[in-house]
């Protein structure tokens, strides 16, 4: 696995360049808290190099707007309304309501 | 002029094992769009996996996030739980390992064939395939102890060990289904009336696979060529039990049931490589260590790829444990392929699509 | 029309049921049916209770110290872990047997939280009364060294 | 007036004689399928276990019509038992099905709209096919009624072979079975037109289907008429027909079954109307 | 007794200037009064008349109608102008320059210029019932309208005095009358569609005009020829019947055919009907139901004695067969109710120029029968269709599905309507059965064109009744159920109307049996010249020799009707009620009703129509 | 009334995954199929609630699925039993007390026959059936209220951590 460390404001651009449909395959989004931070993170692996498997990672604000990369990559949003509900984001243009009730108080993964 | 029906597909319908709700928009029965609400199975299953169980005990958890390919959850766990603790696992567990992911992709692919039939309404194709499916089920039963629920591989190996007797009668029950497969791809090639409900339906495009990033039989009947098989040599020694890829063009329900019963000859030819060439040695591997750092694990599930994540932190309970179910990344083609078909072929396509719901919600 | 002539062929062929209730099944003689605990080999370590992911296993404990067992088959998932940890051999079992169904009289769900509860609770008991003795022991000891 | 009396007798025994055909048929299908199947009796076991559920109905509306469908199915039956005008029969047993449809219709259930909507789609394939019958029947006998088949030396069969055809394709609709069972269509609508209903309501709807099995299989009757052992044999054959293709075939969509009726059923009741008139 | 029907002819017109003068209230009373009396004339004309007769009016009416001609021309050629519509003009230059022709030259027999037979005093009463009642809902209706006073009072003007023009068209002997008095409707449509004066009205009305200016053509066409034939000495049609057997000439029964069916909207022209639906609703009534589109099944049926077994009657019946079928199924793919019914009205027209056209005895009262049903149920249909446009501002079919709650008597009514068109027991759907088995029964004479001609029949009724559940099916959807179904309030003036159509659909059903054999047979009698048996035994009526059972059929079906009307009022006790299922959702789900677009085929159907009407016209010449 | 009788020959089921992994559905799934047949007792798989009989549950019932099986369930006709396939929907098995479920089906509705295993094998759900024909033989159209949760900890404060105590239903 390669990691590749981003600043939260760089992830669209870097992502965008990265990414070409036909030599990468988009795997999901993740995130982790880290008590005092999110670290969220892209996953990527490779048509072209089999096995290998891509992670960009930037730290967010629980609060911050993250940005999302569904223009670069048309399917990310799924993986990105997920995201929201678990861990409690906020990430553009993706709507609550995908895995948990739309009333569902706080967010499940977070550690507080 | 425009009279839409909305039908309701799920949460309850019989078409439909799992609660899924689509909301299908259509004009005269011609679906125009689709709204897909998936969170009916959401247990909290990766919540729980850091803070209720131990990360030994997270493999038997991680099994009931679906009864269907619970053994490609575990090995996969196990898989990043090995690589947390930096585990080498003995190559007769990582054989047996083989043996019953591709047994589980048998009855998997069988039932997904039978399912696609009858929701095509083709009810005497779906016994007669339920009927085959039995006796992987049996095998599976012979091997595991238990008809669905595997719970074989654990953290450092597996469960427990292939009695030779056992072996034998792997080899001569797929020697029983062989034939009987072959049956099923005539019929699936050539029934008139299957193929006026499969072939050209729920069609997606190569290029739209690829951009959607598609996953699994589905991605691979359309054309391109992702099977994680093929990718990691590291864990599993596919290549070395004759993994060979499936491909079909076309991207349908038809070429989605063909890739389907291909890779049930590959399997097939699999486990019989995997039970001639069985190393010996012990089936587990002992450590004290415990997880540490982070590591991702892909594995080949039935339905495509499955990606899990692990963070440890050195404790009995893991930091993060993420899941990604082939069928998550699907969803995107899966809404796309659904416009401009008969509301009489969706549930059809609903079931060659295999929609997984049980690990994309967890 | 292959399927045709199949469908008016399987009229004449056997057909696959199985007579099950009536007459039994396949099954491989280490299915992962029921657990069954032997008190008499059991050293009573509770690390089956600890290994059980989803808890089906409990001890309470009588104020004497001696511990019983509790299980509930509903909440068992077969797993066998119980077994895997279990220092002892044979103290805790892994039967071929399926669990029977239960009905709605012997209120499978709510009684194990009610007995979860009791065997913590007595538990919780047995170990006050048990400092409580250390308390007082220590007590006695220290009078005695006082004295 | 002997005949008169059995005609009475069969009319009031239809029910259950459709009854039994439909398990049979149940345990034929299962058999098929390599499955043991239901008992013979099944049917039977439903119906008496359908009349003790609690009843619940959406509104009257629907569950009056429902019930008014199985009475006009049973007076359709009655009509074509007794030897009346074809084409009466026809309209009567449309009649039936439009019962049934506008029920479909009236309550606010997506599947049940879906269903009429199919209901109302393959009465639209059969119905031609089966008028075409009846007039080529009137090209034959010199006239509308069936009890005019009884003046027929040899049976209608030899004169109509393609009406027969056309008929053996058209039944698979009418009795739901598959590839055209696309009123029912579980998979799809769970039922369609008869989602809504339950309990004893559910009975009369559960029983107008094995109505439509004396309906139907007395339509192949018609043609093999005047032979007795002729009569049993091609029955029994059609049967075997109808269920080995119920077997052997998926459900296909509603146009692809237009298509195929108009394509198939209908050219060959025309050409055989063409037939016996030129 | 000629003064009555001068007075059939006259006092409508007579009503219709008195309009423009007098104040509404009085016209209100005016028009009640013109439609009893008129219904009353016509009733009492039926039951005295025995016997055709023939009516001679002095010389001088010649020259009015001569006037009127020019005058009617001349006013369509400056429509052309005013509107810019080349067409318009073209054709009303050639009309113009026919008409002056044959004025010329057509040789002035003292003939009678109206013949009034059975078949025009069946008409007569249509005419007058059923548009009597129009002009009476009328009053309310365009009482509703937002529009000026003076055009409220032009617009029933309009109507009562295309009342009188409708009773002299079915009247006309004379071609050169005849003529006059289809250009007249064709003034009339063209004005009451135009009615509202915004850009589609006039378009359709342009439309609606020259489509009929063809129409026209095709008789001036018919007299030119029928003058250079020396064989016909009278330009009348009686003069053409009496005469045809001797020449077999056909072409001007085809060209007066050609002009029938025009309209009669059969297909490539089926659009200026379609566009008078811009025209308020009692516009679409009055044309579809009881006046202007019967002018075809009638003239037909006038001509079908010459036509008879002729390949004339084979394209026609072909023609309208086709037409059956395609408007049948065009119908199922509208959404709008007008143009459902406006679909409807082409298919089942027809259906009645195609049994006109067969000409055997049944098929004859098939479409006779077919004509007056079709009129009353057609009329109800459209006034309904007001009223849901007024009362309920509803306009598409798929709107609808809360009609059943908001106004089941309306949602009734409709439903119905449609029923007598389309379903049994009604005389719609008889007409539809005899035309089964009158064509069936003379397959051998008909050979193949039969055998399609019943495919499409059974087709088209199968499309038909599919129509019929489309439409009932929205009207009778429901969620709850309340214990007692009360009927809405509307205006006594709709109300009285709707339930004095009701009245004529149900009493016509249940007078079935006596109508056949005493008033549809003579009818048909009369215009086939052969003389019909028809006698009732033992519930079968026996027409020649074909033996229809009537009884049976109406005992039977009269359990649709009454169980669809039941079962709006029954109410089951003692059972509980459940919500429907939806999959375990609670949410609401659209759903309308179903439709199948046919806009694709339009252009081939209108291909299709053109190449059956070339073609009618060039075996009519071949002859 | 001797017609209970025939109840316990045409059983008709409804089958609803109320948040399950799947394994039991599949084996209900197997039921049906030749090996097991149990259209041999007369069941059909309805798939609509009006005209079932018996409700086959599987799954702890998350919160999602909840409203939905209550609104099934109440659409079902009286007499019906309900059975819950499988550990997990006849008490939350493993998945008790995760945050998103309710922790075994009888919380929400009456439950008639409790099928154990993990997955129940399709001996065992046939086993259940069997039981609930008895059931069923001796219902009445009487409703029937849901067991709610006995000893429900009502206090945040109360609540012990799962790891102490096994099988505790979280505070809403
Ligand atoms: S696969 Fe068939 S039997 Fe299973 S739930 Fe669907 S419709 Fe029912
Ligand atoms: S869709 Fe696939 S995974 Fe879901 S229940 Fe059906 S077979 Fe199982
Ligand atoms: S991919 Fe499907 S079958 Fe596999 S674990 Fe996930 S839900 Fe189950
Ligand atoms: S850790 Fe083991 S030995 Fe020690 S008290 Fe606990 S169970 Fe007993
Ligand atoms: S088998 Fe698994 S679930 Fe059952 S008691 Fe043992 S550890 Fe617990
Ligand atoms: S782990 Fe074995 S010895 Fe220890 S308590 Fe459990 S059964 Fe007894
Ligand atoms: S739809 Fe198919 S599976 Fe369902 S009852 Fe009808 S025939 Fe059987
Ligand atoms: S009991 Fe086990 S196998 Fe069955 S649904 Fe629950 S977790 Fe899955």
């Amino acid at each position: 696995m390669k990691r590749i460390d981003l600043p939260l404001d760089k992830v669209v651009e870097e992502i965008g360049k990265f990414y070409r449909y036909d030599e990468h395959h988009f795997i999901v989004i993740n995130a982790v808290d880290l008590g005092d931070a999110i670290e969220v993170q892209w996953f990527f692996s490779n048509y072209v190099a089999p096995g290998e498997v891509t992670m960009f990672a930037a730290k967010a604000d629980a609060s911050q707007l993250i940005p999302s990369i569904t223009r670069v990559v048309p399917s990310a949003w799924v993986a990105e309304a997920e995201l929201v509900d678990l861990m409690g984001i906020n990430i553009e243009n993706a709507k609550k309501g995908f895995v948990l009730e739309e009333d569902f108080e706080g967010a499940p993964l977070r550690k507080k | 002029m425009a009279t839409y029906y909305d039908i309701p597909v799920g949460a309850q319908h019989i078409s439909l094992l799992e609660p899924l709700h689509f909301k299908l928009t259509t004009e005269n029965e011609k679906i125009v769009d689709v709204e897909a609400n998936v969170g009916y199975v959401h247990r909290g299953i990766e919540k729980a996996c850091t803070t209720k169980f131990k990360f030994r005990q997270v493999s038997f958890v991680i099994g009931r996030i679906c009864g269907l390919c619970s053994i490609s959850h575990t090995t996969a766990y196990s898989q990043v739980a090995e690589k947390l603790l930096n585990l080498e696992i003995p190559l007769r567990a990582k054989y047996l390992r083989i043996l019953v992911l591709e047994l589980d992709r048998i009855h998997s692919h069988m039932l997904c064939l039978s399912h696609v039939a009858e929701n095509s309404g083709f009810e005497a194709l779906f016994m007669r395939t339920m009927k085959d499916r039995e006796i992987s089920m049996e095998l599976l039963e012979a091997v595991c102890g238990n008809r669905v629920q595997y719970d074989y591989s654990i953290v450092g190996g597996v469960a427990r060990d292939l009695r030779p007797e056992v072996a034998q009668m792997i080899l001569t029950r797929l020697k029983e289904l062989r034939p009987k497969i072959d049956d099923l791809i005539d019929i699936f090639q050539n029934n008139w009336s299957l193929s006026l409900k499969n072939k050209g339906i729920g069609a997606i495009s190569f290029e739209d696979a690829m951009r959607l990033n598609a996953v699994g039989p589905l991605a691979r009947a359309a054309g391109v060529p992702v099977d994680v098989r093929n990718d990691t040599e590291d864990l599993l020694p596919w290549k070395q039990v004759g993994f060979e890829m499936v491909l079909e063009n076309g991207g349908d329900v038809h070429a989605r049931n063909m890739v389907r019963l291909r890779e049930l000859l590959v399997s097939m030819k699999i486990i019989e490589n995997v039970i001639q060439g069985l190393p010996e040695g012990p089936i587990v591997a002992e450590t004290k260590a415990l997880p540490e750092g982070e590591a991702v694990v892909r594995l080949e599930a039935p339905r495509g790829e499955l990606f899990h994540y692990a963070k440890g932190n050195k404790t009995q309970y893991l930091e993060r444990l993420k899941v990604k179910a082939p069928t998550f990344s699907n969803i995107p083609a899966f809404v796309e392929m659904f416009k401009g078909n008969e509301y009489a072929s969706a549930p059809a396509i609903i079931a060659s699509y295999d929609p997984c719901l049980s690990c994309t919600a967890r | 029309m292959k399927a045709f002539f199949i469908a008016i062929g399987n009229l004449f062929k056997r057909p696959a049921t199985i007579q099950y209730p009536f007459a039994p099944t396949y099954k491989p003689d280490d299915y992962r049916g029921l657990i069954e605990h032997n008190p008499d080999l059991c050293i009573w370590c509770r690390r089956c209770e600890m290994a059980c992911p989803p808890g089906a296993i409990i001890f309470s404990q009588a104020m004497d110290g001696k511990q019983t067992y509790h299980y509930n088959r509903a909440v068992c998932i077969y797993c066998g872990e119980c077994v895997r940890t279990c220092p002892k051999p044979g103290a805790i079992i892994q039967t071929a047997t399926p669990a029977t169904p239960a009905l709605k009289d012997e209120n499978i769900n709510n009684s194990w939280a009610e007995t979860v509860k009791m065997a913590l609770e007595s538990r919780a008991a047995y170990m006050a009364e048990k400092k409580r003795q250390a308390a007082t022991k220590q007590q006695g000891g220290d009078t005695t060294q006082a004295e | 007036m002997n005949t008169t009396l059995i005609a009475i007798i069969f009319v009031i025994v239809a029910p259950v004689l459709g009854g039994l055909i439909y398990g049979i048929e149940r345990k034929i299908k299962a058999r098929m399928q390599q499955r043991i199947g239901p008992p013979i009796l099944q049917p039977f076991y439903d119906f008496f276990k359908l009349a003790q559920k609690r009843t619940f109905i959406v509104h009257s509306t629907h569950a009056f019509l429902g019930i008014m469908h199985f009475v006009s199915l049973w007076f359709a039956l009655a009509v074509l038992i007794f030897g009346g005008d074809f084409i009466l029969v026809i309209y009567l047993h449309l009649l039936s099905t439009a019962l049934l449809i506008i029920a479909g219709y009236s309550t606010r259930s997506v599947f049940s709209h879906l269903g009429a909507n199919r209901l109302a789609i393959t009465a639209l394939a059969y119905e031609p096919v089966l008028i075409l019958i009846a007039v080529s029947l009137y090209m034959v006998t010199g006239s509308f009624n069936i009890s005019s088949i009884s003046t027929l030396e040899e049976p209608l069969i030899v004169k109509m072979p393609l009406a027969f055809v056309a008929l053996l394709l058209v039944l698979p609709i009418k009795l739901k079975k598959s590839p055209f069972d696309i009123a029912e269509a579980h998979q799809e609508i769970t039922g369609g037109a008869e989602i809504e209903y339950s309990g004893i309501f559910f009975e009369f709807l559960y029983t107008a289907k094995w109505l439509d099995y004396i309906f139907a299989y007395a339509l192949v009757y018609l043609f093999v008429a005047s032979n007795f052992f002729l009569a049993i044999t091609v029955l029994i054959l059609t049967f075997l027909f109808i269920n080995a293709l119920d077997n052997s075939t998926a459900r296909v969509d509603y146009k692809q079954m237009l298509k195929f009726i108009f394509w198939t059923a209908l050219p060959a009741a025309l050409l055989n109307l063409l037939w016996v008139t030129l | 007794m000629n003064w009555l029907f001068y007075s059939l002819f006259l006092f409508p017109l007579l009503v219709s200037g008195l309009i423009l003068l007098f104040p509404k209230r009085i016209n209100q009373g005016l028009i009640i009064a013109t439609a009893l009396i008129l219904s009353t004339i016509s009733l009492y004309l039926y039951g005295s008349v025995k016997e055709a007769v023939s009516i001679q009016v002095p010389e001088l009416v010649n020259f009015l109608v001569a006037g009127i001609d020019i005058l009617l021309l001349l006013y369509f050629g400056y429509v052309a102008i005013k509107h810019r519509h080349l067409l318009v003009g073209i054709l009303s230059i050639l009309q113009l320059a026919g008409a002056i022709y044959v004025l010329t030259i057509a040789p002035h027999h003292s003939t009678a210029q109206f013949y009034i037979d059975r078949l025009s005093l069946m008409m007569f009463l249509l005419i007058n019932i059923v548009s009597g009642v129009i002009a009476v809902f009328a009053i309310r209706y365009i009482d509703e309208e937002n529009c000026s006073e003076y055009k409220k009072k032009f617009f029933l003007s309009v109507i009562m005095w295309f009342i009188g023009v409708m009773n002299m068209i079915v009247s006309a002997d004379n071609l050169e009358y005849f003529f006059l008095f289809f250009e007249l409707t064709t003034l009339a449509s063209f004005l009451l569609i135009g009615f509202r004066n915004d850009e589609t009205s006039v378009r359709n009305a342009l439309n609606a005009l020259w489509m009929n200016q063809i129409g026209g053509l095709a008789i001036l066409g018919a007299i030119v020829y029928a003058i250079f034939t020396p064989e016909y000495e009278q330009l009348t049609f009686s003069g053409l019947l009496s005469n045809v057997s001797n020449t077999g000439l056909l072409l001007p029964f085809a060209l007066l055919a050609v002009a029938a069916l025009i309209k009669g909207a059969q297909m490539p022209f089926s659009s200026w009907l379609l566009g008078a639906m811009v025209a308020p609703t009692p516009v679409s009534a009055l044309l579809h139901s009881s006046t202007m589109v019967k002018i075809a099944p009638f003239v037909i049926l006038r001509i079908s004695p010459a036509i008879k077994d002729t390949n004339v009657a084979t394209v026609i019946m072909l023609l309208t067969g086709f037409v059956f079928l395609v408007a049948a199924i065009s119908a199922l793919s509208q959404d709008t109710f007008k143009r459902i019914l406006a679909y409807s009205t082409i298919s089942l027209l027809g259906l009645m120029c195609m049994l006109a056209a067969a000409g055997t005895e049944t098929a004859i009262m098939a479409a006779l029968m077919l004509v007056i049903f079709h009129g009353i149920s057609k009329c109800m249909l459209f006034l309904n269709a007001g009223i849901i446009e007024h009362v309920y501002h509803y306009k598409q079919t798929s709107q609808m599905d809360r009609l059943g709650e908001l106004g089941p008597f309306t949602a009734l009514a409709v439903a119905i309507g449609f029923m007598s068109l389309l379903l049994p027991p009604f005389g719609g759907f008889i007409g539809k059965w005899f035309s089964i088995e009158s064509i069936g029964s003379s397959l051998p004479t008909f050979k193949l064109t039969g055998a399609l001609i019943i495919a499409a029949i059974a087709i088209g009724g199968a499309v038909m009744a599919l129509l019929y559940f489309k439409v009932t099916g929205v009207l009778f959807s429901r969620s709850g159920e309340q214990e007692v179904i009360r009927f809405e309030k509307t205006h006594p003036l709709y109300q009285s109307s709707i339930y004095i159509l009701l009245f004529l659909i149900i009493g016509g059903m249940l007078a079935l049996p006596v109508l056949l054999p005493s008033f549809f047979a003579p009818i048909a009698s009369t215009i086939t010249q052969v003389s019909i048996s028809s006698v009732f035994k033992g519930g079968s009526l026996y027409i020649n020799n074909l033996s229809l059972p009537i009884i049976p059929m109406l005992i039977a079906f009269l359990v649709l009707p009454v169980t669809i009307i039941l079962s709006l009022f029954i109410h089951f006790k003692g059972v509980d009620r459940v919500k429907e299922y939806t999959c375990g959702e609670k949410v609401d789900y659209r759903f309308s009703s179903l439709y199948f677009s046919t806009e694709k085929a339009m252009p081939f159907y209108i291909v299709v129509g053109g190449i059956f009407f070339v073609a009618l016209v060039f075996v009519g010449g071949m002859l | 009334m001797e017609l209970k009788l025939y109840r316990k020959k045409s059983p008709w089921i409804l089958h609803y995954n109320a948040g399950s992994c799947n394994g039991c559905d599949i084996e209900i799934l197997a039921c049906l199929s030749p090996k097991y047949d149990v259209e041999r007792f007369g069941m059909i798989n309805t798939g609509n609630p009006k005209q079932s009989d018996i409700l086959l549950i599987t799954g702890p019932v998350t919160k999602r699925s909840r409203e939905r099986l209550v609104e099934i369930y109440s659409q079902m006709p009286e007499p019906k039993v309900v059975i819950c396939c499988g550990s997990c929907a006849s008490t939350g098995g493993v998945f008790r007390d995760m945050y998103n479920i309710e922790g075994g089906v009888d919380q929400v509705i009456p439950v008639d026959v409790y099928v154990p295993g993990c997955a129940c094998r399709p001996e065992q759900i046939i086993d259940g059936v069997v039981a609930a024909l008895e059931i069923l033989e001796k219902k009445t159209k009487a409703i029937e209220k849901p067991l709610r949760y006995a000893n429900e900890v009502k206090d945040e404060n109360d609540q012990i951590n799962r790891r102490t105590m096994p099988g505790t239903i979280p505070t809403k």
